[in-house]
């Protein structure tokens, strides 16, 4: 499976957060990830999309890219597509920080692209075996 | 997501069975129906997660904005029976110490 | 959620089938199809990748396509990328027929495209709440 | 997928429980599972499906492919406690005919 890379394309929107979630479960379950880690994985994904469709300037899709690599999963979430106009902050309240604390706690590698102000990527690694 | 709630008069709890996935698109459903619960009465709460599979941030926020609520009238929330990797997001997040919290036995 | 659009692309092998399966039911899911018809719809997405990958010549990718329409779901399955070398011949046995049988019997509408005798895509509407 | 078997002296028979989803994937694990078990004692096969939650066409072929190879000795199998749509997939395919088949109450 090296090397292989999945990609999932999503409009930003809550509901469609489960998608993205379930198919990441089954990459990440095919991958020998144990089931704690898989739980991770699948958190992880949600939470980097809901800190990019919960900006007040969200994209139009979210696009999830899985890089499955010899030793772990390489994870992009990127924002696509038009950003609805608004303000050009990243609301960073409580809400937010929670869901990026999550995140950097359960992945081993994670980094947030900020430009203008406006979330626009995030990339996470984790690897396989690890804590 | 699925909800079972029930009153005790006799103690004023408020008993609810959360069931499924608790996710950013129905958590706004489960804080209308907690501070729906918690105005019909202003009873204490205890959460019965043995059947909860999953719980983002948004979720975890509900039940922070349900201990606002309770918190108005000096009720209190217990959140029992976690699974193991649930009570994990608990315990990073730091909600342990603010809840009253059990766990399954893995 | 009306006109929205899904896709995921994954490497033509079976490991994947079931990434697109759980996919497919999280959106099934979220249009209020109920159990059996989720069922079905996430039968009828891995019958139909099963039948692209296991043709003697396959495609690199398959790319998933699920059209949320107002009345039901269109699904598209496509292969991708430079079809391996092998026999141009759809080979048909008892379990493609079988494969074939399910995917029809369980949607609405099916359609094959076989093109120089190979399959190349297949297209799929279920209606919700029809049977 | 998940594969509990056992094998009765005296009736000779494999009672194997079927744990999971049957797939394209793990098909081709499962149709040597049996094969092997089939070599070991050429006994009759009694499938326990109560927590088979899927199985494609692939998942079928290994059935009919284990029906093939038990038929060589007059073996028979035996498929249980199928759930309902997973009993449909059987009924559309018409393999409920070749095999003998019990369902799960609904
Ligand atoms: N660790 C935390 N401590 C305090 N508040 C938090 C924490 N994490 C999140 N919150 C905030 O608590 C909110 C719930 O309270 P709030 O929205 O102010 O209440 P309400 O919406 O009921 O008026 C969550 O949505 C979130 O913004
Ligand atoms: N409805 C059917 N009737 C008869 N055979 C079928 C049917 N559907 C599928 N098959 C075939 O039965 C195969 C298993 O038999 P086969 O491959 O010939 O046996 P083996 O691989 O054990 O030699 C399946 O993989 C499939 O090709």
């Amino acid at each position: 499976m090296n090397n292989d890379i999945i990609s999932l394309k999503l409009p930003s929107k809550p509901e469609y957060v489960m998608v993205a979630r379930l198919a990441s479960a089954a990459v990440a379950n095919r991958m020998n990830f144990d089931i704690d880690q898989i739980e991770d994985i699948k958190m992880a994904v949600a939470e980097a999309i809901i800190l990019l469709i919960n900006q007040i300037s969200n994209p139009e899709q979210i696009l999830i890219k899985l890089f499955v690599e010899s030793k772990g999963i390489r994870i992009e979430i990127l924002g696509e597509g038009l950003w609805k106009d608004g303000d050009l902050s990243l609301e960073d309240n409580n809400q937010t920080k929670m869901g990026r604390y999550i995140l950097s706690y359960i992945m081993d590698k994670t980094e947030f692209n900020i430009d203008k102000g406006l979330l626009r990527a995030i990339y996470m690694y984790k690897e396989v075996g690890g804590q | 997501m699925d909800i079972k709630e029930k009153y005790m008069e006799d103690t004023k709890t408020w008993h609810v069975l959360i069931i499924g996935e608790v996710d950013v698109y129905n958590a706004p459903e489960l804080k209308k129906k907690f501070h729906d619960l918690a105005e019909q009465h202003r009873g204490d709460f205890v959460l019965d997660c043995a059947d909860l599979t999953y719980i983002d941030s948004t979720g975890l926020g509900v039940l922070i904005s349900l201990l606002k609520k309770v918190k108005e009238y000096d009720g209190s929330i217990e959140i029992n029976n976690l699974k193991p990797f649930i009570h994990k997001i608990f315990v990073i997040t730091g909600l342990d110490k603010i809840f009253t919290i059990g766990v399954q036995e893995a």
